[in-house]
């Protein structure tokens, strides 16, 4: 089916968002002057700055998570295409505050060389960065080259809360590094959205067919099947996907993520919240916070994503942190 | 066994840019078989760009041009392809430092953009991506005499590659989680380096 | 196009939907015994209560607004239906501290009747209770004939905040309908969403058509375009549809609410917020505040929502005051 | 002129659900039309529940069984059709409080249940809803001789009623924004009604 979308100049997309976001921020962000970015206006002086990003058409993800206790700025690529180094670099910049900037992205071939190459060159200017992608699709068996997909709420919501109070750059690294550890995520798509400026959907999947482990661009998963199955049996096969890879097991806490890939209803997460917390009930697995809602989308993709993250002491204290920002604020 | 100019390089290159231009919607067909559907999008919104710095930009050696294309397309396609190409190009230009392009520069040309890209990028011949098809026009190229001729062959040995790329396991990109569903179909940006090496090599007109 | 829901039994969509949300809410809410209903188990022992509700599938109106700031309980209707009276007296009567109940919910006659009932069997019961309805919607002509629509976002956190310092029912009451007097609203509808237990569509749309002030179930509205306008053309049109009504003019410091009706994109109603800003802010409106995402969805149908509410420095207090529920969560 | 007992009137009150419940696409349709298309769910789960309560409740007087109707859609259907139809019902119990119910008293409990309605949802006859069904039935009902023959002629009225709508503009209820695009279409709670009272009208088989 074809995308009908309300837009302007299917070339302006993104500084349109941009512009729109600034705005509805009512003074809380800015733009980064000349390129696709934007940053928060409050931003401290003595700080590790937190920068994420990726490509446009996933809002809220990255570019409504900026504010503080979250990232400190967000450059936008267009529509599902990573953003470029000169972008990235304007960004690093703008957020270096002597201490070096931490990079939370999406772990795609694309995003990967493009940071890489900002890294590189803010490196040349005396800028020290790392980073940590999102890597929590578990819909590919290889480690290094799974996806990011809508963990990263918890990732970037952690990283906000680590840089918040890190004294230096490795510090912050490490400690999300090490909550990005329990992350775990599958999604599954059950109607595609389309590339806005084309009106083409991402992908083809049958009136009927779902596809498990389905990327949030409509990259091959684990499973196709033939038509569409019950809340609970869905719901069970998510849940065990994703708890049997980290292993999630008895005595675990978590935090829940019920991520709207764009165009399922409210209705239908809350349907499958039922399943999964029975299914993690089953498991001993206690659920100590639940998110859901439209996080990481993908245009208009019908589906949803399920992600699980290990919880200690430590990492539930930055997952509650308080923090504001256009897409999720929290009281303190 | 002439070697090629700065005008007549910027001539050729223009029309690499227009084929991948004309090329938007065969390569985001190609994209949205293995990947997530913007290849063409990204591709056009580069070599637009690198056009316009082609023709705008001054160019005393043959690898300015190269530099002012891959620079363009790094700062505008975005996504792997901006990385991958604009990468390839602003390192194909060191070996092209002189006003006049020879044969065995341009096979080294191809060389050194490769080795950036897979320096970059981490993935290896075989893994399904424009790799496949730099590799065997660099062989094809080095075997050449003339400039115009090593383009040529270069044309024919990556249109080889890309169609070779159909064969294979995508490991690295978008395409990379598809596993076997990946097979029988080519790889867009090896697809893009072949349509843009073919009207590389097209003698130029009177541009 | 048919529907296609992540669902189990058709029937039983409210009390999974119930379910899944007493569970998300990690505690904080609870199921009205024996009912479709729910409420906070925070409850103070001395408060006007505040039921809101009415059909279900609009999630996350009404449904997941209950918590402190807020509503103290929610009746849910069957999809798209408004809840019978008996659920409506049972949560009233869990509600109730001997202060009376505050209702508020959408102005359409199945609402009305149903509630009215209630509202005569609680007071043969001693209950005493006031209604004040949200009738935001400007597409239709005859003031007392008005639906609710998203504005009921304000209404509720207004009335949440009322609710919690009046010291009488006829109080908050009266505070409720003052803050309502300055609300008003308009949709547009770009796909119709499916009724999930038929599948079927709630509206027949062309594939390039558009309706503009067609309500949240898909009621008629006030102009039908054979094809889609661009976001700037609709922006405009749509801020002017709302501000001419009140109207709303130069000197009003307003809120500004674009609700996404279910399938469209986070990116669209950015880039709509360009030109509804830029549309106020030439007749002279001040924004307050910005509030955009998912507040009364209609199933999966496409399109958004614009509200104002005109805004004193009381109500502007209202609507600032710290809240939190499963939809919205504000820190003081 | 005989008066119509509790039993009988229980074999046509469900014969009456059974042919809202037969309906109950062909109301979701007249209500997609005009309104928000769940006006056949929402009966059929009324009227379902109606016919449970029939089955299950005692009734001693004739009203016993409307009031059963009444309560049950009053409880199940929701939306407008819930609080109209349960509310009609449970009124027009009142007239009927005898174990027989003449001519006379059915007529008047169409009214009492219509005037319940009316007071409800402050609709008006014209503005497009079922009491535009109940008017002619209780015109038509008040001139016959027997129960069974009031209630086929409170069939055809209703049936006349309903058909009426079709030229009316919606003021109350879900359709009152359609203006004229109503035009044309029956209201679906009319036709409700008119299905109801036709199966009502028909005489009991050995239930
Ligand atoms: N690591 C890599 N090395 C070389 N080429 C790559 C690599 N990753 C991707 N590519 C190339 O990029 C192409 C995809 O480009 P494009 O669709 O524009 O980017 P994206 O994958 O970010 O959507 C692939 O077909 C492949 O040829
Ligand atoms: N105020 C009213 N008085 C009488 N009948 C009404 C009134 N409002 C609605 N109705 C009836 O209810 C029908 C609609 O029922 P239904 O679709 O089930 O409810 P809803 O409108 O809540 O979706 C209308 O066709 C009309 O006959
Ligand atoms: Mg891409
Ligand atoms: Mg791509
Ligand atoms: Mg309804
Ligand atoms: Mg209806």
């Amino acid at each position: 089916m074809k995308g009908k979308k309300i837009i302007n100049d299917p070339e302006r997309l993104v500084p349109e968002i941009i512009e729109g976001l600034v705005l509805a921020a009512g003074g809380s962000l800015a733009p980064v002057p000349g390129v696709n970015a934007l940053m928060r206006t409050d931003m401290p002086d003595e700080k590790v700055g937190l920068l994420i990003g990726g490509g446009s058409g996933h809002e809220p993800m990255y570019t409504a998570f900026v504010g503080d206790g979250l990232a400190d700025a967000s450059v936008c690529g267009n529509i599902f295409a990573a953003p470029t180094p000169d972008i990235i670099l304007e960004a690093t910049k703008a957020v270096n505050r002597g201490r070096g900037v931490l990079y939370v992205y999406g772990n795609y071939a694309g995003d990967n060389m493009n940071f890489d190459i900002a890294a590189e060159l803010a490196a040349a200017e005396g800028i020290e960065t790392r980073t940590v992608r999102v890597m929590d699709d578990v819909a590919v068996a290889r480690h290094e080259d799974r996806r990011g997909i809508a963990g990263a709420f918890y990732q970037v919501k952690v990283a906000g809360a680590v840089c918040r109070e890190a004294a230096t750059l490795a510090e912050a690294a490490a400690a999300v590094e090490r909550a990005r550890a329990g992350l775990r995520s599958v999604g599954v798509a059950v109607r595609a959205g389309a590339l806005p400026e084309t009106g083409e959907p991402t992908f083809e999947l049958g009136d009927d067919e779902i596809e498990i482990g389905m990327g949030a661009h409509g990259e091959p998963g684990v499973e196709r099947r033939a038509s569409l199955p019950s809340a609970e049996e869905l719901g069970r096969e998510m849940t065990r996907l994703v708890a049997e890879d980290l292993p999630y097991g008895s005595g675990d806490r978590v935090a829940l993520l019920l991520n709207n890939l764009g165009a399922s209803t409210m209705m239908e997460l809350l349907i499958v919240n039922r399943t999964v917390r029975a299914a993690l009930g089953e498991a001993g697995v206690e659920v100590a916070r639940t998110d859901l809602g439209p996080y990481l989308t993908c245009q208009e993709m019908a589906g949803f994503s399920l992600t699980l993250m290990r919880l200690d002491a430590e990492i539930e204290r930055w997952l509650a942190a308080p923090c504001a920002s256009p897409a999720y604020s929290q009281a303190g | 066994m002439a070697g090629i100019g700065v005008a007549e390089m910027k001539a050729r290159l223009l029309a690499g840019c227009d084929a991948i231009i004309a090329a938007e919607e065969r390569l985001t067909e190609a994209d949205r078989a293995v990947g997530d559907g913007d290849h063409g999008l990204a591709m056009a919104r580069g070599f637009r760009a690198g056009r316009q710095a082609l023709e705008e930009k001054p160019a005393e050696a043959v690898g300015d041009l190269f530099r002012h294309l891959g620079m363009a397309i790094l700062t505008t396609s975005g996504g792997a392809s901006g990385a991958v190409f604009g990468t390839f190009f602003m390192s194909a230009a060191k070996p092209l430092a002189g006003a006049e392009a020879t044969a065995p520069a341009l096979a080294e040309a191809l060389r050194a953009g490769v080795e950036a890209v897979q320096a970059r990028g981490g993935a290896a011949p075989g893994d399904k991506t424009m790799i496949d098809a730099v590799m065997p026009a660099i062989a094809a190229a080095e075997g050449a005499g003339g400039a115009a001729e090593a383009l040529q062959a270069a044309a024919e040995g990556a249109a080889q590659g890309a169609e070779a790329t159909k064969a294979m396991l995508a490991k690295a990109g978008k395409a990379r989680p598809l596993g076997d569903r990946a097979l029988g179909h080519v790889d867009p940006g090896a697809l893009s380096l072949s349509l843009f090496l073919a009207a590389l090599a097209e003698p130029a007109g009177d541009g």
